[in-house]
């Protein structure tokens, strides 16, 4: 039931991830994302397996590795910004073809 | 609690050691000291790889569970772990020129720990039979990788790179967990024995299907398998050489292992109902989209990464083969794909260092100014598109013939397929061959003279491109290895 | 059958929980795509209160809310210019965007809704203490996390080393 | 391991190699070459000499001297090595044009480079001709094969980029579908229950599946065949030959396409009899097709080496067309004009190599009346061209009537009437053949320039003459090639020819 | 009979091929010269002792009680054995023909060795360049030439037959710095070969149904009673005999196989013998020096095709219907021939034409003679035929050739009027053309005259037919004679010497020739030569009206030749004027090389070759190089997904992931 809303979630990341231009915006869709997945886990964990924890722990491992993961994501973008003084993820485009 | 499990996971130890040693060095020595450390942590892994090497003393010979079945080590899976130390070894040895320039001395440190912490992470991924451990490991092996790949700080390329990189890693790891949810919606468990055995009791389900196929699209983003590959060529590019053959190697090695870890101990029921074909059509497709984009490239880096798609839709041969020989052969050609495209980056890592160009047009008479450095690259290419006598050919057809083991007609057409994709990628391959050998233009690259570690990678790759194959002890030894594994009873 | 209490937080949440998303990926501001973003993470967090999960819920306000947020704001502060912190969307990417995100959505929906009720009853449980969840997460037996986090650990200092060397100035 | 003589073909080469490596100038890197094939000659025929005397001494296996070594035990890949009359045959061929080929590249620029992919190459041929195990013959087939690239790509002439690509690409094509042949072989080598293998002599002890060897024969033989230059996978001749130096066309045309013959031989129809019985008329018509539409195109050419590449793609579909034939004449005339096609081609090749050397320029309407300016070579440009239309006394007649003859013996209507259609071919080579030579050699001289030129050096007539003296060898005492290959043939050993 | 002498007969010209051949550059043209004269001489003498041996021992080897001539074969040794019944084997066979044959060889060829001594030089004694090897060459033909008619078997026969060939092309295009010379060599070669393709063909058909190549076995099943003079033993005879009476059943294109196989063999004798249409070689070889065409284009090589079918006689009297083919073969060529002899003005053209219209002749003889009509007579004459044609036809060649080199050109406008200068060859030549046109008692008298005899015992047709071409033989060869010899005198430039006779090297042969000429009518043919071996004594069957009427046509035609030519005069203008355009089709020889240039041009070269060269080029190689094309343009089109843009990358990505679920959740359901 709580399932819903969660789906939603991850699909709004993933409408967000592929809208967005600014690379922070795509961070928060990508929150958004692993949010989902976070939920997901607690929901079956608790309505169709709830006698055990195994869930709602990787929920809380999945917390930590996102906000490594956001950490690092933010450090690079920084860096990047201050190379380029854009953040615009359109503007990545010196790699191609 | 019995702490002693931790006494199991040797190897992962060993490399942990050693990151402890290198983070202490690099914080407590003095600064002269840093021009050393590149051959410290050489040495030390290196010590690590031997050691791993005598089942006495960190490899395993038996097989072997820990914490409750949620880490497993076994032959094979001692024996994979070998093999990447070799590859990053080499790849340590092939970058100590880049690493001790002047330019690197003040992150030196740090891009040895974080090489050591992503092996940690491969071992992990490796080892998991806990699908949390499994995560964790995944992430250790590709976030640590997102700072080195952004380690050119000063060069705009490399934080492209960098952010493509992190971004897509992100999404998909989303994307996998997601499909993990939904296994363990199916399983109740996050434990590959029990998953097995649920899988096996609970059929098919459209969920399922949907859960394999978010799995195959987390595991095919560290292949680089078509359609999640897209982000590879512009991080291979964009990245230090080092880091780019580190990535293209060890990193895709330790993924596939771990893929197929995945999908014979936890869905290796569904095969021919579900994953068989997708499986099938990702070969396809990735082994083709790789070879027509590496078809057209100029930059040495970027024309590898196409490269390794298209070897990483031969490995999967070894997977949808899904038998003892496949895998064994995919072992093999594991190892003797790290040789070839290491011995292909050590020419360009020491070309790029030298003289900075990195075009396949700059490498146009490198066999008259160059010779040495050009036969490297001839034989590295020639050991890539499956040349007899070369390491090569040897590993390509055991994974052909591993994967006709299976025995359907389907499996002729799809190896039918992989071969005629062979001639595409010998002609790429040769592409380089004919701008060192044949192009009639003024040579770009003047004579250099390459420094000790670099020849010394070389000699050490080529020596295996060379060895690998004609000493047929290697793969004899790999085969033995993998019928001895317990994982055998997984496959069909 | 469920109190009605219970069933109306749920839709409350559940609203929340959907506008405050959908708002955070179509707002145009940068700033408030952030606070959208913490409002859904506190949704979120309520989910987890409603399964019971006390600790889970603490622990994503505590880390989501109050670290991660934070860092979003920071960056954004960063890196945003004057007069640069709106964005237009071309429809051409709003079309790919919504045709993934669609897709998603029936293909994960359909998959779902073909395994799970839509409407179990939350099956009764007590909820797990801190005690047990701190025992589980130092066991070393079947269902014991030592190992994921010691593991983790390993991973977070090297996302820390990582967000160092990339972060400082040279 | 090294008491067995056929390791020796692989073993000289490859010391040959460690020589060449160790070379410092010119010379050394010839009197290496040199020594070398001299010494694979020697080698050649004593072993010819030791068959021989084993036959005559009432050995009647189907193969001898064999040996095996293990190599991927799991796998049960031996290094397996055996040889019959054909192989004999085929390693004297060989022997002979390395011989004679090191002797036209006496001047290559890049000698040792040169030396080093060409010996590659040849261990790859003798590597093939004497193995028995299906996996080590794919190997030294390939090992064979990519050594051309560079040859033709650094010392070729004219498009040499674009044609040596081609060259091996399609060569390389024609391996995929043979890998996928040789593993399907390899799969139904033995029946159920019984360790699988990839020696010949075991696979064809049992009888694989009638509907595998349908999906395997064609792949096996097409793999072959584009090598043998088979309608309409030749088109990589034209091109590659034409910008192939001397040495490495003669090697290419002399030997290498005879891989093809030789394969589609021993693997396709050797291994899978009821297939090849079944499908044979596809491939028939296709080879038949190849001999008279090579011959047709070989008539407007006005490059000497495109004539002679599409000459060989004529003479070549009549050795595959006479494989097919299935029975004991025709199949040893297949072989016999292996050898034949081998010797005169090579003749051929050097002798344009030599004269282009000398006029810079191949095109057959720029040239004439060379015959008054170097006689030499030009009249060993008419023995070769009378041995390829066919002339008594030269080994070309004799191969052909051999085929023509055993074709005409097969029972069935069709086989007949194309060996019909392959028999004008004879007319058709005559037309080019006599086109060229008048052409190029008679009448008045073209370019005056030309007056000055020279008439060939003593290596030149070296290896010109060793290789008309073998030509004339095969066409004056056919009976002894023919005894030598037909025994394989015999219906105790050829399970073919029973049924 | 010990065999030391047959293989000396072969071995000694072909040793002497190799010694000219590989040492011929190294020694005095003189010394080249004198070897290959030796040689030949040597070879003619063991020739004749074989002849003598076989005809006059009396052996049993070669005669039976019934004073019937047997097949002998002295070897026969295996040189390619291709089943256990179909072998090669290189022999020597004697029986009367290949006798005759070794005789008529070497003598010709001995005559020219010698003349060439003097031809081959100019008027200053300075040998001709590459004179080693044309001796070579000319021992090289006749080792072929001897090989050929001593054949024991069909491919025995077939290998000569390409050697004479071969070295035919090589002889023709002796002057090989000149075009024509040249195209005419390639012209010759490719006719043939064309028609050899055709002898091999038959050959393939006859070896398939028969299983077995050798002429005893062949020759001797068909007829009753031959077994024993062919030497081969009755069992064999029965068997091959078998096979034959089941292999005349199968019937393809309307035609029995054999038939088919026996037209086959033959077309590869009219491509020898030049027989229309294969015959338009034999004129362009004429390029070639007038020795070789005295040697191989009048006297031997050319006659192989009458050769082979006299062979193979017993298998055509099986179908008769190949003998009639061959007839009317033959009795076309004949006309065909004579008439274009009549208004050629090269010499050695119109010789070239009397010798096709000859060996039809021949060829007629053979097809029209038949056992129950005087036992085979047309086999003997066509024999005799053969023989004295021969010698009539060298000894005219040969006067040519002196007429050539004195002149210095073929043309007989150049001449005119030479009979005073040099009287050898006018009275050498006056006795070749009698005995061509059939005068008694020269010796083409007596051999035309069997064949007509034979023509009339088989249809008054032919013989009215053939009585024709007699007369326009008779003809022509005065037409000629008196255009080179009378007609009008020639003013002798200042400056320049006076045509004058040879050196002996060239008369000595010339009068030999016409010695043997003179007399050879006399000779009991009959005697030596017949079809199945029995003597026949020719004159008790004399015909004397038939020799009455041949020669009053052949007198009639010389008036009319004599009037015509013999000294300046308008007739022959207008006689061109009556008959235009008979005359020009003549001249241009009925425009055969005009259809053959547009056949092998315009349609083999242009419509086939050429095209199919193209479409190798361009559609089959096309096809590959479009593989390739179509690599490249796929590699194209996809670039766009590589669009460095990380939002599109990421949207493939889940659409990839997407689809590989959906796609497999459709298929569940």
């Amino acid at each position: 039931m709580l399932l819903v809303p969660a789906m939603i979630m991850f699909c709004c990341g993933v409408y967000g991830f592929i809208t967005r231009r600014n690379m922070i915006a795509i961070l928060i869709s990508l929150e958004l994302m692993l949010n989902a997945v976070d939920i997901n886990f607690a929901v079956f964990n608790r309505y169709l397996w709830p006698e055990a924890t195994e869930g709602m722990f990787f929920t809380l491992f999945a917390i930590a590795i996102a906000a490594a993961e956001t950490a690092l994501a933010i450090a690079i973008i920084i860096n990047l910004y201050r190379s380029a003084k854009n953040i615009d993820v359109r503007d990545l485009n010196k790699l191609k073809y | 609690m019995d702490y002693s499990q931790f006494l199991v996971m040797k190897q992962e130890l060993a490399v942990l050691v050693v990151f402890l040693l290198v983070f202490l060095y690099d914080t407590f020595m003095p600064r002269g000291a840093g021009k050393a450390l590149p051959a410290f942590t050489t040495v030390l892994l290196l010590l690590a790889t031997a050691a791993g090497f005598c089942p006495d003393c960190l490899g395993s010979s038996c097989s072997a569970e820990a914490f409750a079945g949620m880490y497993a080590t076994s032959p094979i899976i001692s024996a994979i772990k070998n093999i990447l130390n070799i590859g990053a070894v080499i790849v340590l040895i092939q970058s100590v020129s880049w690493a001790g320039s002047d330019d690197m001395r003040i992150r030196r440190g740090e891009f040895y720990e974080l090489l050591l912490v992503t092996l940690f992470g491969m071992y992990l991924m490796i080892s998991a039979r806990h699908f949390l451990l499994f995560v964790i490991g995944l992430e250790c092996a590709s976030l640590p990788l997102a700072a080195m790949v952004a380690f050119d700080k000063s060069r705009y390329e490399s934080n492209e790179a960098a952010v493509k990189y992190i971004l897509t890693a992100v999404f998909s790891s989303a994307v996998f967990m997601m499909g993990l949810s939904f296994v363990y919606a199916l399983g109740g468990s996050l434990y590959f024995s029990d998953l097995y055995l649920a899988m096996a009791g609970g059929g098919i389900s459209l969920m399922l299907v949907l859960a394999i196929a978010f799995v195959i699209a987390g595991m095919g983003f560290k292949l680089s398998l078509v359609p999640f590959h897209l982000w590879t060529a512009d991080v291979y590019q964009g990245a230090p050489t080092s880091v780019t053959s580190y990535l293209s190697v060890i990193s895709k090695g330790s993924a596939a292992f771990a893929f197929l870890v995945i999908m014979a101990q936890v869905f290796g029921t569904c095969y021919a109902e579900v994953w068989e074909w997708m499986l099938y059509a990702i070969i396809i497709v990735t082994i083709t989209v790789g070879n027509l984009f590496a078809m057209r490239q100029n930059n040495m880096k970027r024309f590898l990464a196409f490269s390794s798609i298209s070897q990483a839709g031969y490995i999967m041969l070894g997977v949808i083969g899904f038998n003892t020989m496949s895998m064994a052969a995919m072992m093999y050609y594991i190892l003797v794909y790290i040789f070839s495209n290491l011995a292909a980056f050590g020419v360009i890592g020491a070309i790029e260092r030298a003289t900075g160009k990195i075009d396949m047009s700059d490498y146009c008479g490198l066999s008259k100014t160059n010779p040495r450095l050009a036969l490297c690259m001839m034989l590295a290419m020639f050991s890539l598109a499956g040349i007899p006598p070369f390491a090569g050919f040897f590993s390509k057809f055991f994974i052909f013939t591993g994967a006709i083991n299976q025995g359907s007609v389907a499996i002729y057409v799809l190896v039918l397929i992989a071969l005629i994709n062979t001639i595409i990628s010998l002609y790429y391959y040769l592409l380089v061959v004919k701008a060192m050998y044949i192009n009639p233009d003024k040579p770009v690259v003047q004579p250099f003279k390459s420094t000790c570690s670099e020849r010394l990678g070389l000699w050490i790759t080529v020596a295996g491109i060379l060895l690998l194959g004609l000493a047929s002890c290697v793969y004899t030894w790999l085969l033995n290895t993998s019928f001895l594994s317990n994982f055998a009873a997984y496959l069909m | 059958m469920e109190s009605v209490g219970s069933i109306i937080l749920y839709i409350v949440v559940a609203l929340a929980m959907v506008v405050f998303s959908v708002l955070a990926v179509t707002t145009r501001k940068i700033l408030r795509a952030a606070t959208y973003l913490l409002f859904t993470l506190f949704a979120a967090a309520c989910v987890y209160f409603m399964l019971d999960y006390e600790f889970l819920g603490a622990v994503q306000i505590a880390v989501y809310a109050g670290g991660i947020v934070v860092l979003f704001v920071f960056s954004i502060l960063l890196t945003s210019r004057p007069g640069h912190n709106s964005e237009r969307l071309s429809s051409k990417s709003r079309v790919l965007g919504s045709v993934a995100a669609l897709a998603m959505l029936l293909i994960s929906g359909y998959a779902l809704v073909s395994r799970c009720a839509l409407y179990a009853a939350k099956p009764a449980l007590d909820t797990p203490t801190m005690q047990q969840v701190g025992q589980s997460m130092m066991s070393t037996g079947h269902g014991g996390y030592l190992l994921p986090f010691e593991a983790v650990s390993v991973l977070l200092l090297a996302c820390i080393i990582g967000g160092v060397v990339i972060a400082r100035k040279r | 391991m090294f008491s067995n003589i056929l390791i020796w073909f692989v073993v000289i080469p490859l010391l040959m190699l460690a020589g060449l490596g160790l070379c410092r100038d010119v010379k050394q890197v010839r009197a290496v070459a040199v020594a070398g094939s001299t010494a694979l000659i020697a080698l050649s025929v004593k072993l010819l000499v030791d068959y021989l005397a084993l036959r005559a001494a009432g050995d009647t296996a189907p193969m001898l001297f064999l040996g095996s070594w293990t190599w991927f035990a799991p796998l049960n890949i031996n290094l397996a090595v055996g040889v019959d009359g054909i192989s004999v045959a085929m390693i004297l061929l060989s022997s002979i044009i390395l011989f004679t080929g090191s002797f036209a590249s006496w001047q290559v620029p890049q000698p040792k480079a040169f030396f080093l992919w060409l010996i590659l190459l040849s261990t790859g041929v003798f590597g093939f001709f004497i193995s028995i195990d299906l996996f080590t013959m794919f190997m030294f087939y390939e090992v064979a094969l990519i050594p051309m690239y560079l040859l033709i790509g650094v010392w070729g002439t004219g498009r040499k980029e674009y044609s040596a690509m081609k060259l091996t690409l399609m060569l390389m094509g024609g391996s995929a579908f043979l890998m996928l042949g040789l593993i399907g072989i390899y799969y139904h080598s033995a029946p159920a229950g019984q360790p699988l293998t990839w020696n010949i002599l075991e696979i064809v002890n049992n009888t694989i599946d009638p509907g595998w060897q349908r999906f395997l024969f064609p792949m096996t033989f097409v793999g072959f065949g584009v090598l043998g230059a088979m309608f309409p996978f030749h088109t990589w001749s034209p091109d590659g030959h034409a910008c192939a130096p001397t040495a490495v066309s003669m090697l290419h045309a002399g030997v290498l396409m005879k891989l093809g013959g030789y394969g589609c031989f021993r693997v396709a129809i050797y291994l899978m009899p009821q297939a090849a019985n079944e499908l044979a008329w596809i491939f028939l018509i296709l080879t038949g097709i190849s001999v008279v539409y090579g011959a047709f195109s070989a008539c407007v050419q006005t490059d000497l080496k495109y004539i002679n590449a599409y000459s060989s793609v004529s003479h070549c579909g009549l050795v595959l067309f006479a494989i097919l034939m299935l029975n004991t004449t025709a199949m040893t005339g297949a072989i016999m004009q292996m050898l034949s096609h081998g010797l005169m081609t090579a003749l051929f090749f050097a002798l344009i190599g030599m004269i282009y050397g000398r006029t810079h320029t191949r095109d057959i309407t720029k040239m004439g009346g060379l015959m008054r300016i170097m006689p030499y070579l030009c009249v060993c440009y008419v023995i070769a061209g009378m041995a390829s239309l066919g002339l008594p006394g030269l080994s070309g007649f004799v191969a052909e009537m051999t085929i023509f003859v055993g074709s005409f013996q097969h029972a069935d209507m069709f086989h007949r009437v194309f060996t019909i259609v392959a028999c004008c071919s004879i007319v058709i080579t005559a037309v080019y053949i006599l086109r060229v030579v008048g052409k190029l050699l008679f009448g008045p001289v073209y370019d005056k320039h030309h007056l000055e030129l020279t008439d060939a050096t003593w290596w030149e007539r070296f290896s010109t003459v060793g290789l008309i003296v073998s030509v004339a060898a095969i066409g004056c005492f056919p009976n002894f090639f023919s005894n030598l290959i037909k025994f394989t043939f015999s219906p105790e050993i050829f399970k073919v020819l029973g049924m | 009979m010990d065999a030391t002498l047959p293989i000396l007969i072969l071995a000694i010209p072909l040793g002497m091929f190799l010694v000219l051949g590989l040492a011929g550059c190294k020694m005095s043209h003189k010394m080249a010269g004198v070897l290959g004269c030796l040689g030949m001489g040597t070879t003619l003498v063991l020739a004749y002792t074989t002849a003598f041996t076989y005809f006059f021992s009396g052996s049993p080897e070669f005669v039976n009680a019934a004073g019937e001539r047997l097949q002998a074969v002295i070897f026969n040794h295996t040189w390619l054995a291709f089943t256990d019944k179909l072998v090669i084997r290189l022999g020597f066979l004697l029986d009367p023909i290949s006798a005759m044959m070794l005789v008529v060889i070497t003598t010709i060829s001995f005559m020219v060795h010698l003349y060439s001594m003097g031809y081959m030089r100019d008027h200053h004694g300075v040998y001709e360049r590459g004179f080693q090897r044309f001796y070579a060459f000319l021992s090289l033909f006749s080792f072929s030439m001897l090989g050929l008619v001593v054949a024991t078997n069909i491919f025995q026969m077939y290998i000569f037959w390409e050697l004479v060939g071969a070295s035919s092309y090589l002889l023709i295009g002796f002057y090989y710095v000149k075009p024509s010379a040249v195209s005419a060599s390639k012209k010759a070669f490719i006719v043939t070969r064309f028609a050899d393709l055709g002898f091999l063909i038959g050959i393939l058909i006859l070896s398939y149904y028969t299983g077995t190549f050798n002429f005893t076995e062949l020759t001797s099943a068909p007829v009753e009673g031959m077994a024993d003079v062919f030497n081969v033993s009755e069992t064999t005879a029965l068997s091959v005999k078998s096979i034959f009476e089941s292999s005349a059943t199968p019937v393809f294109l309307g035609g029995s196989v054999l038939t088919w196989a026996l037209v086959l063999i033959f077309m590869g004798g009219m491509g020898k013998s030049a027989m229309l249409p294969l015959h338009i070689w034999l004129p362009d070889a004429m390029e070639g020096p007038t020795p070789v065409s005295a040697l191989i284009h009048a006297a031997t090589m050319v006659v192989a095709g009458v050769y082979l079918v006299a062979r193979l006689f017993p298998l055509y009297l099986m179908e008769v219907t190949a003998l009639e083919f061959v007839t009317w073969v033959g009795a076309f060529t004949a006309l065909y021939a004579a008439i274009v002899a009549c208004t050629q003005i090269d010499i050695k053209r119109v010789l070239a034409f009397s010798t096709i219209s000859q060996i039809a002749f021949m060829m007629v003889s053979l097809g029209v003679a038949r056992p129950e009509f005087h036992h085979g007579l047309g086999y003997m004459a066509s024999m005799f035929h053969l023989f004295t044609h021969a010698m009539f036809k060298a000894l005219l060649f040969l006067g040519a050739g002196a007429l050539i080199h004195a002149i210095g050109s073929n043309d007989y406008t150049a001449m005119h009027g030479l009979r005073k200068y040099m009287p050898v060859t006018h009275w050498t030549f006056l006795i070749g053309c009698l005995a061509i046109a059939g005068i008694i008692p020269f010796s083409g008298f007596f051999s035309k005259d069997e064949i007509l005899s034979s023509c009339l015992g088989n249809s008054t047709f032919i013989y009215i037919w053939m009585s024709l071409v007699a007369g326009l033989t008779a003809f022509y060869m005065f037409r000629l004679y008196y255009l080179i010899f009378w007609w009008k005198e020639h003013k002798i430039p200042e400056g320049h010497h006076a045509p004058h006779d040879q050196p002996w090297t060239m008369s000595l042969p010339l009068v030999i020739l016409a010695a043997i000429s003179l007399v050879a009518g006399f000779i009991p043919f009959g005697k030596f030569v017949t079809w199945n071996g029995h003597p026949y004594d020719f004159m008790a069957h004399f015909d004397w009206s038939v020799a009455a009427v041949s020669l009053c046509v052949a007198i009639v035609a010389i008036v009319l030749a004599t009037a015509m030519y013999r000294k300046e005069n308008p007739l022959p203008d207008k006689f061109r004027a009556a008959l235009p355009r008979l005359w020009e089709w003549a001249h241009h020889r009925f425009y055969w090389d005009e259809l053959y240039l547009f056949i092998t041009h315009k349609i083999i070269f242009d419509r086939i070759c050429r095209p199919i060269a193209w479409f190798d080029r361009h559609i089959i190689d096309g096809t590959m190089d479009a593989f390739a094309t179509v690599t490249h343009a796929a590699s194209r089109a996809i670039r766009p997904l590589q669009s460095g843009q990380v939002q599109l990358y990421v949207w493939w990505y889940l659409l990839g992931a997407l689809a590989l679920g959906g796609i497999t959740m459709l298929c569940l359901l």
